[in-house]
Formats: C-alpha cells, structure tokens, sequence
C-alpha cells in the first residue's frame, strides 16, 4: 500500500538534497525502508544518508529511532543531531 | 511553563525580574543565559529550527524536569534566525523553594535543550560558513539524568 | 570580580544585564537569587552580620571559586538589615566560556555563601522571632567541593 | 601579659551576652582559654558558650577554631554557625 508522506530536511542534510521539505509516496513500513528507497534515488540522496550514525530522525516531530514504523506517521524528518542551548 | 521560541532578541534582565515577580513563595531562583562568542574571528550565527517541532520538544523538556524537581516554575526561550557576537541566544529559569532542586533542574534543562531540542547552528567566520557539530561530551551528559 | 554587601535592596534584572554586558567573549552565564519566603506566616526576615568580616569573607569564596573552574567573571550582592516576604536577599552570578563551569561555580558559590559567610537570619512570625538554625545539609553540602 | 582584645559576639550569642562587643583584658593564649575566663565571668557567659560545638569563632575576621593562638590577635568574634544565602 502506497503512503504520501511529507518528509523534511534541516540543516546539511537540507543543504546536500538541496530542498528543505517534498512529498513522497512511498511503500516503505519503517523509517529505515524509506532511507533506503531515498538512498536509491539520486547521488544527493545518497551523500545526504550516507552514515545514518551521523543523523537522527523524527516522525510527526517526535525523535524516533531508524527502526520506527511508518504506519499512521504522516510527517518524517531528517537532520544531524541537535546543536541548542 | 513559559516557552517561548522567537526570532526577536529579548531583555534576559527584564524577563528574570517578571518570572521572579511571579513565583510567590518559592525561595530560589536560577537562570542561565547563552550568548553568542566571537571566537575564532565568528561574525554570525545562524540558527536554524523546525518549526513544527520546537515548541513541543522544549515543552516536553520542562514537563521532564518539572516531574523530577520540586519547581515552582520554569521557562525557555530560545532564539532562532542570525544572531552576531554579544547576542543572548536563549535562556533558561528555574524557581523553587530549595536551591538544589533550582540548579539541578536548569543544569538538566541545559543538557536537555543543547541534544535534544531542534536547533542547529551554523557558523559564519573569515573562513566561510560550518555547520556546529554536535559534541560527544553533550551527549554524555544525559546520561548523569 | 563584584562583591558588595548593602542593606539597599537591588534590581535584580539591571544586575544580571550589566554583568552580561560586561562578560565580553563568554558562552555562559548563570544566576542565582533568594528571596524571602512567606511560609508559616513569616512577616519579615532580619539579616545580621559582622561588618569588618562580610567583604573579605564573600571576596575569598569568590576568589576560590575563581581558583577552581576557567571564569570569566564572579558577582556576589548580599543584603543585610530587614526584609520582608518577597524581596531579594541575596545573588550570585557567574561566566564562563562553558556552561558546566559557570553552573559549578554558582552552586559552589551558594553553599559557601550558605555555611562560611557570616550571615545570620532571623524570622519573624506569628509566634515571635526566631533565629534560623543552620542546617546540617548546608554543612554537608561542602564535602562535595 | 596580658593582652587586649576586642571581643564581638553576633545573633543569639550576643542576645545571651547582652552586648555586641566588648574590650577584654586577658592573659589566655588560646581562643579556648579565653572561653574559660568569659565562662567564669557571669552566669549569661556561661550560658553563650555552654556548648561550643553550637559555636564559631573568628580571629582578626578569620574564621578558625577553638584551639587557635591568639598572639598576635587584635579582634576575636563568636557567633552561632552562619546561615547567609
């Protein structure tokens, strides 16, 4: 089953994919399926998801973990860990 | 709670003066400020945020500290958008009776705040511009909690 | 370094703003301030202490401190005389490049300032004055430092 | 020899003594020793310094401890332990 999913960038992982949010539709039941179907897309993405170590992920801007499932998320976003304070 | 996530600076001295006029009874008020360093010839910070997402992770933060500590109050704000050498970024307060739990509590929503809340910096120096990376020694400091 | 020991009582906003003003190059700054409490029906709060020694003794904590972790800068305001339910008594404020260092500081401030400054406090309430005995935590708490 | 001292007492010690201060004549080498010539003294002496573990003692506004010297010394101050901040 096919999911539409608004999937965001911040930071260099914006930079290197070079647009800060898209649409996807997608198959993919967990975050790290859909890495991987992005990775497959074009070299940007696979640069941007290179070294999932260096990166961290929210669904409906909550931090998860790469393994998290997709069913029900209708927003996912990507971005290096946290610089605040 | 107060959380506040804005572009505009703010009067760190004028906001510790109403969040201490509001905390009637409690004994011990604690504040942290972070202000931008201009080391290494640094002429702006960026910091970048995800909108959807901030308000409720600090939020979160402060309900964590505040099922931790005995708090009277706590509030955040925290700036995003260009800031330059000398500007407060953000700031924290606490307030309690006791003085322990105010410190603990700001100490914690720092740690917090610096690995876990969606902001990322950027650097604009004589050499370019360069993302902050994120130090291990912030993430290790979760784990005193 | 700033230490001054006053009966006037002071505004805690413009002191925090005139320190960060002046912490030129510092990351980190933190506060602490005490405040009277109202419990129990506490009416005023009379704060004694011995004038010839107060300076010095509030000058060589700050100077340990100072000792003790990279600062750029120690403030320490301490009133004396009555005070009622509200009001400032006391505050300490401290920068660093880093954030641990400026919090270490201003706690280490605090329990000094709390057992080895000669402050005594007085309470007066429904049931007459009393003064406030020193607390064995207060004591324990520098067996950290 | 005897030495003259200028003695200051500070919250309860000085409501039990009755006075903030007073100019001392004595022949004590030691903080200790010159607790036994107040002690002697009156019955109000006796009261204030009855449990020197309740007691701080500060020379030349130095605090130190009982067993100090006082050679030397011009001030010496007693005073319940503080409680400031």
């Amino acid at each position: 089953m096919t999911a539409k999913l608004d999937v965001l960038y911040f930071a260099w992982v914006r930079e290197r994919i070079g647009l800060p949010r898209e649409t996807v539709n997608t198959t993919a039941t967990t975050v790290a399926a859909l890495v991987e179907e992005l990775r497959a897309r074009e070299e940007r993405y696979a640069a941007a998801f290179g070294d999932l170590s260096a990166l961290r992920v929210a669904t409906d801007q909550t931090l998860t973990d790469f393994d998290a499932p997709l069913s029900g998320v209708r927003e996912v976003a990507f971005f290096p860990p946290m610089t605040g304070g | 709670m107060d959380i506040r996530v804005q572009e505009a600076a703010f009067d760190v001295g004028a906001v510790l003066n109403d969040f201490t006029a509001r905390t009637s009874g409690m004994g011990a008020v604690v504040t942290f400020n972070g202000i931008v360093r201009g080391d290494g010839g640094l002429t702006a910070m960026e910091i970048e945020h995800y909108p959807g997402m901030t308000q409720n992770a600090l939020s979160q933060i402060a309900e964590d500290a505040g099922a931790r500590w005995a708090l009277g109050d706590v509030l955040v704000i925290h700036r995003f958008g260009t800031l330059t050498p000398g500007e407060t970024i953000m700031m924290v307060a606490t307030c309690a009776p006791h003085r322990t739990d105010a410190f603990q509590a700001a100490e914690f929503l720092m740690d917090y705040l610096k690995s876990r809340a969606p902001f990322w910096k950027r650097e604009i120096g004589p050499d370019g511009a360069a993302w902050v990376a994120a130090k291990d020694s912030d993430e290790d400091a979760l784990s005193r909690w």
